[in-house]
Formats: C-alpha cells, structure tokens, sequence
C-alpha cells in the first residue's frame, strides 16, 4: 500500500484529524459539490435530517435545495431521474437508504444505468454515483442488512467498489464522483463509526486496485468492507498459532484486481475469501473460481469461502451466529491438509 | 381552476375539508358536512374509545421499553389511533389485515398478544405471530410491497366465491412507491375485494407532505383508477369507522376496491432512532397534540353520558394490566436457538442447509474445526 | 356518481369525449367543444400533414422490409401518425425528446436518418442514431423506464436555468408499470419542465384497455399528481399540435408538466411477430382505419384550398424519395466489427475485457486455441 | 439418467408425440390445472393471445378467464398479487414476458418471495411458478436476451431450475408447479421449438437432480438450459479428437446437485461449465468454486469457464461471436496441460 497522497484539487489541505467513516464520506461529497458544480444529491431523508446514517449531514444547509434534495420516496424514481439528470451533464450521487430498498430501483440500474454507454456505442456516459449502505451486524431488523453486492458485481457495465476504513471512504467515494462510469459505492454499515485519523483531502490507492493490509506468508485472506476487520483479527490471533496471514481489502469488487491478489496467492498458494452475504452464488465464488483459473498450480490446497449461510440474513438476536468470525475463518483454514 | 367534467382539461382541484362526523372539540358535525355517513352508535365509538385507550398504553409501554434499549427499534403510532383501530374495527373474522411496521396497535387489537407483536421489533425473528388465526399478513417494511399481497389475497378469496375482503394500511410516503400504484391499478381492474387505508401522517420519516406530493389529496389518486377515493379526518375515528366499514361493505358485495385517506400525524419521531427535531418544529407537533383522537371522542361521549367515571376506571385499569403484560414479556427471556435458522428457507431439506446446520451445530459444541472437517470428508 | 368536490367523495367520472378541433369528416368544430384551444394555422397544418405522409411512406416501407425477413423486428405505428408527427412538431431545438421502440416515425421527423433509426432494428447495435445532435434519447424497450429519464433531464435543465423541456412518448400499456407513476409524481413534486404523451393505442399487445385500467381517461390520473392532464383526440394532429405546443409552453415558462393523452388505435400488429387475430376483430380495425388521421386532415386542408393537387404531388414525391432511400439503406452492408462488442462497456479500459478482446481477435483469426493459450500464459 | 416414467396422476396418459419444448409446458400446465383446481395463471398477453411463445396457448379458451387471465402490464404487480393468492391457497404460474422484464419484479421476488417462509417460520408457504422465458440466440433486440440466473441463484429461498428438452420441460414444471416453494422456472427461449419425442405425461428425473446426459472419461462438461445442446455437439465433435467428453446436465441450478456433478468430476479430473451469461459473477462462478472446493485432490487442472463474455448481450448481428460455440470450448479444453 502506497503512503496516501494528497488529493489534487481546489479543496483546502487540513490537518489531521479523528474521522468516522460516516464524517469522511460526509467530507468526500462536501469537497466534491465546492470542485464540482455539476454534483447533485437526493435521495430520501438526505436532505435537512441528512440521511439516516447521516452521511449527508450539513450539506442541505450549505449547498441548498438546489443541490441536495429530499426526493419523493420511489427508489427506481431516484436512479431512474438520475439518469436523466446525468444525461444533461450533471452528476448525481443518490442514496438507497438500506441495501434491500435498492431493489425497487434493480430494472432502471440493471436495464439502464449498466447499458446506457454500450447501447450509445459511449456517446451517453452516466456519472451517476449509487450509495448503497450495506451489509449487516447492526441489529437490523429484516431487510437492512442485505449484502447485494452479487447483483451488482454480476451486471456488466457496473462498477462496484466498498471501503473498509475513514481514508479510504474519503479517497473512493472522491473517485467514484470524478469517474465518467456509473459506481456503486456499497458503504458498510457497521463499519460508519469506525475511526482513523486522517489528513483530509487523501488519496489513496487508484478506485480499481486491491491493497493488501497486512503481509504475511501462508495464507492469503481476501476480504472488503464490513469483512476486511474480521480478517485483520484473524490474522492477528493467526500469530499465536505460528500462521502468517497476509490480509487482501479488495475495495474493488469490479473489476476484481487480478494482479493484486494473484500475485499473493501466487506466494501464499493458499486463500480464503471471506464476506457476509451468502456463499452460495455470491461474490466469493467469482473470486475463488478466476483466482483458481489463473493461479491453480501454485495453488497448494483449495481456495476456501467463509461466508454468510445460503439462508436470508437473521434478525438481531441471531446475526452473531450467521457472521464470519476470526475462530470461524481459523476453522475453516485448519480443514486443509498442511504438508 | 376546477375539475370540469364537460371540458375535458384538469387541473389543480380546489382544496377540501376531510370527510368527519365529529370535530375537534367533540361536536358532531352537520349531516352535509358529512358526506352522507352516519355517525356510528354509541356503543360502537365506546367500544373505539376503549380500543384507542388500550392501544395507546400499549404504544407508550413498547416506545418507553425501546427507550431502555429492550427493543431493537419500534416505530411508534401515537396520534394515529384513529385511523388504526377503526381499520381493525370494520373487519369481519374472514377478513384479512396487511399491516406495515407502523401498525403493532392494529395487531394488538385484532388479538395478537404483545410478546408475538414484539418478537420482531426485539430481534428474536423476522416476524412472530400466527398469520392464519388472526389473519394478518406478517408487518411489512419494504414500503408498498403488502398492497399488491393484499390485492393477491382478495382476488384469490374472489376466485373462490369467499366474502372475504383484504384491507391493507400504507403511509404516504409509501404512495410514492410504484409497488403502490400497480395495486391500485390491479385492485381496480380486477375489481378486487380490497380496501386501502392510507394514513397521511404527513411525513415519510423526515420528509413533508408537500416534497412527497402534489395532488391536492391521496384520495384523489383513487380518481386515476377508476375507483372510490374517500378524504376522512384520519383523527375522527367515527368517520374513519363509518367511511371503512363502508367500504368493506362494498367490496364484500362485489362493488370492488376503494381507497381511503385518513388525515392524521405522527406525533413521535420516525422510530426511536430518529431526530425529529432536524426536519420540524414543536410547534406543528403541539398543534397536532390538540388534535388527539382520544380526547376528542372522550368529550363526546362524556357529554352523551356514556363514559362514565366508572367506565373509564375499567378502561384504564384494563390498559394498566395490558401494559404489565406487556413488560413482562420483556422480562421473560425469549428462547431463539440459533440451529432454527436453517429450518424454514424451503419447505424441503436441502444437502448443503443440512451441512451448514451441522457446522454451526458443532461450533456451538466448541468443536468448529472437527464439524468442518467432518463436511469436508463427507463430500470427498 | 360525478365528481363532487365539496364532497370528498368520488367515484367514476361520467363519459367525456375527447378534445378535438377537426372531426373525423374533416370539420373544424365549435369553440365550446375545443377545451378552448385554437385551429392551428393553414401553413402549420400542411406542414403536419407533410410531415404525416412521409412518416407514413416510411412506416409502410419498413413493415415491408420487415416481412421481407430484413429487419430483426419493427414496431409500426401505422394509424398513429397524429400523435407522432404533433408531438415532434412542438419540440424547440433545445428540446429533448424520449421516445419508445414504437415511435420510430418521430425519430424520422425529428431529422434522424433511416438508417440510423433502422441501425437497432437490423440488428447492427442495440441503438444508432446521435442523441446529441438531435436531442433524442435511444427509443426505450423497457416499458416507462424512460419517463424517469426524461424528468430527470427536465430537472436538470431547470437547475441551470435552460429553457429545455422534455417530451416523453408512452403508450397505454406502459401507464401500468411503476415508473409511470413515479415519473408523473416526481415531475409534479419537482415542477420539472416535461410533457407525457400518451399514445392510447387501445391495445399493450393483445391486451385491451379495459383489462389495463378501469379509470374513465388517462387523462384523469393527472388529477392524482396535482398536473394538468388532457383528454384529446389522438388522430386529430390539430387537436394534438395545439395541446402539446400549449403544455410545452407551460412547462418552459415555469409551469411544470402536463400528461395529455391522445386517443388513437394500432391499425397494424403489435410487431411482425404478433399475430393481432387472435385478439382483435377485422371489423374494429376498419373502423379505425375509416378515423385516419390523415385522411382526416386531407380533407380539412383540401376545403380549404391549401392541399392542391401540386402540393401533394410534391409531398408524395418526397414521401416515394424517402422510401427509397429507406430501402437502399438496407442493401448495403452495415459494417458490424465483432471487436466493437468491447469498445464501450466503459470509458476506461479493463484488463478482463482487453483480454476477453484479445481471445475473440485470435478467434476470428482462425486461432483461438493459440490465443486462449497466450492469455493463459499472460496471467501466469 | 433413468428411464422416464409416467407420471402418477389422474392425467390421461397419452401415445408418444413430436413436441416442441414449448408445447411440452403447454401440456405441463393444462395437465396440472386438470388436475388442480388451485393453479392460476395469468400475465402479459397469456389470454387470449397464448403468450408470446405461445406457452399458453388455448389454456384461456378450455379454462376461461377465471382461471387463465391477463394482467395489467407490470411486473411487480404481478409477482406481488401471485403472493397474495399463494398465500390464500392458490398455486399461481406467472410469466414474465423476456427475462430483462422480470426486474421490475426484482423487489417483490427477492424480499418476498424468498423470503415469506423463513419470515413466517414456514407458517406462509408460496407454491407460486415464475416462469421466465430466458437467454438469447433468437436474434432478439436489447433487453430480449439477457441470461438473469446469476440474480436467481445467489438470493437464498429460491429454486432455480432450467429444462432444456421437451420430456424435462413438462417433467420439471410439473414439479415445480407441484413444489410448496416458490420455483424460478427458467425456459430457454432458443429451445422452445426444439423437438422430442415423448409420451405424455412423462416423468423425468427429480427436480433437484442433474444428470448424465452422455457418458465420457475424460473431461466433464456441465451446461444447463441452452447450453446443452452445445455441450452435447461439442461431445460429439471431441470423439474425432480423441477426446472422451462427459455431458450434464444440470436442470436444476439451485440447489446444485454436488453428489452427480462431483462424481463425474472425480472421475475425469477435468470439468468446464459453459453458460451464455457473462462470466465475471455468472453462475458458473459458483459451479467451479465448489466443485473445486469439494474435490480439489481429484482435479487434474483447473475448472474453465466458457461463457459469454463480459459485457452486455449483444445486437443480434453480434450474438454470433458472444456464444458460446464448440470450436470455442474444444480450444478451452485443448489450454489445459495434458500430461
Ligand atoms: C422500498 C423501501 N424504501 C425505503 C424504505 C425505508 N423507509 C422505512 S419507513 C420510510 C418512510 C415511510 O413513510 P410513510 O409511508 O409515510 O409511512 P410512516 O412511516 O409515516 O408510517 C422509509 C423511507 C423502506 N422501508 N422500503
Ligand atoms: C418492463 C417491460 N415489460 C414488458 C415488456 C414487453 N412488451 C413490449 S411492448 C409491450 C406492450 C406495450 O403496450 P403499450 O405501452 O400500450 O405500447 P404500444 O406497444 O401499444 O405502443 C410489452 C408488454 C417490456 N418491453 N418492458
Ligand atoms: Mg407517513
Ligand atoms: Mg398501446
């Protein structure tokens, strides 16, 4: 991982400073709409109540209803009305409130957000930003804590990305405005009130590389988002078992960093990929199959998923059993036959 | 400029008083004010009362519980007694209710008891009471989507020559939904035995009536499907109980679907994880306190001598016990075992449900690498 | 029971005959029955009904290229010419336009070439036209998805103060699906400069309107979304010219949008791959045919000593020109580059995809498995 | 694959006929509302019109309107009433016109449908069929040949079966109109006049089960739905090579039947699936995951993928170069180091 960089813009360079997650992503979409006079927000509850997980605090009160506005409550209405906006050269970031209520909005992402450039042979781009809070182990009750992020990765012509940390959050969320593609940015919720010290505005690694956290010389463990903190425990209980685990945070889900992560497995010879969703069909199964493809014969043993259950995610009291955990994941590495 | 049915342009409709049969101060209102609704007996509005009272207690003990941290979340219906007591009110035993996350009082009068209602809003499972015995559908919250279960349900009950009817409660906000409008749309083009209650709590969350729509009312969207759309002080649980039963009156005689407005307030935030105070003011909220269901029908039927200072003990002291009750069910520790995750996906088993089912089985034994090595040999 | 409006209550509206301002024999009619619209000039009329013609030479050359097994598919909007040709007649230069796979002839009016229009339904590229040039998004497939677009575009255009409106073709069947209403709702909450047209072609395929809704117009769901909503005579290009000019002048000038519906009928099958009898009688399709939008006109314009036997010659010369470059448009070989399938996916290249180009390049020169091989070793 | 069976109900068994696979479903569904009163149908255009591929064909005329009907024209709506009647005792066969039309059900499907009986600890089933006309190779305009099954499949509570001859066409629709869980229920509209002969009714192998379409030693080739016909031509082509070719044939995508397909695979060490959707996130993604997983000592090489590739299914002059063919699969299989 390369020292973070500065970020090349009109934006004031401050000190650093304490930031959660939620606050770095409020900052990335603030100094976005100061450079950029075609970024425009709306969404539902984004605007004075600043959305529910407060990601767009303040900037109703400072950009005004021009810029930042609550929109009726249809989600397709949102991607669909975004899509037209993006059309006439402005750049929209909408928010989905929880993963499960982008759905609503699948046909006009799927059909037309994805397609929109392929069908125009790129004379119609769509700059249109899609913030998905994701994921579980907030106590959510059904359907805000769905982890979608397979019917996006599935659909070509997406770009889908998630951060796991403040720096992060800052410098894609920043990325993903400037890109001239559609992204969806799936925000892990458990993770917005994560803390890092950050010196605003950062720059971290390009929107569409991997980064591997942690180095290390067995395993190599591949996770993003909600995920990357359960790997980074892992690895570090992994040291008292004499396992050296090299930690992935993927942060691009697509396109999939082949160079990154192959090159760790390539070393390691041995992976596990590791997310909250399902495992059946789910991203995990594109990662273990291409890396498998391309890297079978330095492979030593196979490539192992801990994942969610092939069941919908439980209610509050039951999530702990459903979510990977650091002993899992070493359960799961110690099936292997270690020659 | 008004709706005029000879030249075929429409605009703007002038603004237009709710439907009520008794106003704010507990007075009944001239039959021409009424719309032609009779004011319902006075039995009738003391067995509401009653119904709202103990409804109202019980919102207050869950919103004080949740308060504690006891619940995950519980989105609150204080000041909507009205328009959910009286939708309970006007179904028969066959009848089915489609509820959202917003109607836990409905439920609890229409029988459900509170550790059933309360199962999903404290985590132990996505839903938690019997669908068939009561007849509720389970409380939905992705916005919209029950509507078109209900007119499902209704059609189906049609197709079997049943009078059952299927009423669904919806939000504003929800309106805004396509899921909403597909309903209508199919409700009315089936003639579907169905009614639609929306109470216009006047917002969506933090959002106002007026960023979520433009119509001059919700029951003027009905006029868009070809179907009765009725505007009723969603406060008067008279007129909410007599325009309703109507309704389901007339979709139980083959008259089809009609959609029912009730203008009403949310007086407590969104849900306990809510900041009310970003988006509008104490004033507004005061205003709309005035306004209270209850009190508004108290009066009346204190000064009709029907609820007496011996009735409204009881009442009380029914709400008391009922709260209890409902604390209590708080106290108890409800038993989830994490292994029941596996058991209701499908109806048949399935290989790799009954592997993961093991797997968890053995962890919970402390022994998680052994279950998975087990699996793994099992598949070789 | 009619629409009262001190009443809160509505139900069916009564019967109401749609806007015109020439009857089907050619007749202007009297004021009191044209909404209060004015006949468009002589000069404007001729130039529609120009434009009429040539769009339906073109319809009816493709339809016959199209059996002829050289188009993948065509949808005709023979009988529809009224409302295609008025709506493409309002339009400013600045104005967007956003139709569906149905409204080919408003491309062709707008000044999109034939075989740009055909590009997509010969199967070359999914769409193939410049949008920017001529302000028109790619015909739609998915039924109301484009509504949103072009409210989202209006909306843009009023955020930087541009007096662009934008005009979206829908048909009856589409008016169902969830995006409809959530287009209309939002273009009503946000005042957005943008005009719907439905085209009511009585039929979504096989399915009559009846089975669609059971509102008295379409028209009348405007009354929902607080818009102002119009019931013309589709085949009327006069009646449809006027509305359409008057609701984009409304929305340019800050007014917000209009849902005007044309009631019109699909004298063809619903694509070459429809087969209409099984659905539809002969005698209602004639009937139809006798309402022709331009006969109708014809005979207007001919009273009226505008349409000389010169004039139309000189259309009908235009109108055969067209038709022919439409058919040589369809001799020559469009180049297709199989290696373009990769090109606009997204505007910065990616490996997977250069890679997945690089394999169908060695394919198409005849060795793949060597060019599989290469990008294995490559990732090695 | 075991012969076929008559199937046990009161359906009049008929002489064996040449069927197209769409006439096998349309004798699947009028044998089945013969038989139960409780299954509905209804959809765009399956009225009078019989359905676009005429599936339904004459169902309206023997069974009127009560039970065969046309909806309004709305995708969620549809799904969404057919929840509401499952729940009151109906057994409901939806169609959803093409495939990409199915995503406005998108909500309805995936937070209900799948949902219901897990919601309700099994007390609401929903034995409702979505049948969705799906793939390309039918020259079809945008938005008429997309392959959704990866959006199926990677949402716990759904079935996903797929037929791809006219005995399993009726077979499996019968099963699934007679499963108490909700089927996807995917047709491969370039199947749909491929013919067979077949005595009805016919009873085919279990839902749940894949089968061994052609025997073979040394590769396994999995397909599914339109694929298996070029799986079974490049078996076929592969014997002038040399090369003995193993044929399944999955039916059913989920649940994956791991005991068929991972028998064949132990046997030849080598397996490629082929499907028409893209590759990156596609189904296949999951096939070669876990069968790697499960029987990675018995892999002689890694699991290949053949599919389209990654982009947006293309025009119908193109389609030609997306698809999958034999040449192409017989050049995957000839990458592999054959020692
Ligand atoms: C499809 C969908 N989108 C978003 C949400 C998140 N959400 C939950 S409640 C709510 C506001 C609903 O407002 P309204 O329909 O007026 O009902 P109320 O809460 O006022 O009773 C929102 C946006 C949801 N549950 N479902
Ligand atoms: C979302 C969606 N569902 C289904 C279809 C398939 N389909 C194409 S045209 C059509 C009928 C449309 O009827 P209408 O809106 O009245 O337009 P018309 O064809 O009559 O011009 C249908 C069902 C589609 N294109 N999009
Ligand atoms: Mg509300
Ligand atoms: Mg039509």
């Amino acid at each position: 991982m390369s020292p973070n960089q500065p970020l090349q813009t009109g934006t004031a360079v401050r000190a650093p400073e304490t930031l959660t997650m939620a606050a770095a992503l409020n900052a990335a979409i603030h100094d976005a709409m100061v450079d950029d006079p075609t970024v425009v927000l709306f969404g539902e509850d984004i605007g004075p109540l600043g959305g529910v997980f407060r990601v767009t605090d303040g900037l109703y009160a400072e950009f005004g209803e021009t810029r930042v506005s609550d929109s009726p409550l249809a989600e397709a209405g949102i991607v669909g009305t975004a899509i037209g906006m993006a059309m006439y050269g402005l750049r929209p970031v909408v928010e989905m409130q929880f993963d499960a209520f982008s759905y609503p909005a699948f046909q006009q992402i799927v059909s037309h957000v994805a397609k929109m450039r392929n069908r125009t042979r790129g004379k119609i781009q769509l700059p249109i930003v899609i913030r998905i809070p994701y994921a579980g182990d907030i106590g959510g009750v059904e359907h805000h804590s769905d982890s979608s992020e397979a019917y996006w990765t599935a659909t070509p012509g997406l770009t889908v990305v998630s951060p796991s940390n403040p720096a992060d959050a800052y410098s894609m969320l920043r990325g993903a405005i400037a890109s001239d593609d559609p992204v969806i940015f799936m925000e892990p919720k458990s993770r917005y009130w994560s803390k890092a010290s950050v010196a605003l505005p950062v720059q971290t690694e390009p929107l569409d590389r991997a980064v591997v956290l942690r180095a290390g010389t067995d395993v190599t463990l591949i996770a993003y988002g909600p995920t990357v903190k359960t790997a980074l425990a892992t690895a570090a209980q992994a040291v008292t078992e004499g396992l050296s685990i090299e930690v992935i945070d993927l942060r691009s889900l697509s396109p999939f960093d082949d160079e990154t992560v192959g090159a760790s497995v390539q070393k390691t010879g041995r992976a596990c990929i590791v997310h909250e969703a399902a495992q059946f069909g789910g991203y995990g199964a594109e990662v273990a199959a291409r890396l498998t493809e391309r890297n079978f014969y330095y492979l030593a043993a196979p490539i192992l998923r801990v994942t969610g259950f092939d069941i919908p995610y439980p209610s509050p009291k039951l999530e702990e059993y459903y979510l990977p955990t650091p002993d899992r994941i070493l359960a799961a590495l110690s099936t292997w036959e270690w020659s | 400029m008004s709706l005029n049915v000879e030249n075929p342009i429409m605009t703007t409709m002038p603004p237009a008083p709710p439907l009520r049969l008794i106003d704010d101060l507990g007075h009944t209102v001239p039959h021409n004010e009424s719309g032609g609704f009779t004011l319902p007996a006075v039995g009738t509005l003391l067995s509401l009362y009653r119904q709202m009272v103990i409804a109202r207690r019980f919102d207050v003990q869950v919103t004080a519980l949740t308060r504690q941290g006891r619940l995950a979340t519980y989105p609150s219906a204080l000041g909507q007694e009205a328009c959910e007591i009286a939708a309970v009110a006007a179904l028969d035993p066959q009848d089915w209710l489609f509820p959202t996350y917003r109607d836990s009082i409905a439920l609890l009068t229409r029988g459900v008891e509170p550790k059933d209602i309360l199962a999903s809003f404290r985590g132990d499972w996505h839903s938690g009471y019997d669908y068939h015995t009561h007849r509720i559908a389970p409380q939905a919250t992705p916005l919209a989507t029950q509507a078109l279960h209900a007119v499902g349900l209704a059609t189906a009950a049609k197709l079997k020559r049943h009078d059952t009817v299927a009423l669904t409660l919806l939000g504003d906000g929800a309106t805004s939904e396509g899921d909403a409008h597909e309903a209508f749309n199919f409700a009315a083009v089936w003639q579907a035995p169905v009614v639609f209650v929306v109470q216009n709590n006047q917002f969506a969350i933090s959002v106002p009536l007026d960023k979520q729509m433009a119509c001059r009312t919700i029951a003027d969207k009905a006029i868009g499907y070809g179907m009765p759309g009725y505007y009723v002080d969603g406060n008067d649980v008279a007129a909410m109980y007599a325009v309703i039963s109507a309704a389901m009156d007339r979709a139980r005689s083959g008259g089809g679907p009609t959609l029912i407005e009730g203008l009403t307030y949310r007086i407590e935030a969104h849900t306990n994880s809510d900041d009310p105070t970003r988006y509008r003011k104490a004033a507004d909220v005061d205003l709309w306190r005035h306004r209270d269901p209850i009190e508004r029908l108290e009066k009346y039927l204190v000064a009709q001598g029907a609820l007496t200072d011996e009735v409204r003990a009881s009442i009380l002291a029914a709400a008391e016990e009922l709260a209890a009750t409902t604390r209590d069910c708080m106290t108890e520790q409800a038993v989830v075992d994490p292994l029941e995750l596996f058991e209701h996906v499908y109806s048949t088993p399935r290989t790799a449900l009954a592997e993961q089912r093991a797997f968890l089985a053995a962890e919970l034994d402390g022994d998680a690498v052994a279950s998975v090595v087990a699996r793994e040999k099992s598949t070789r």
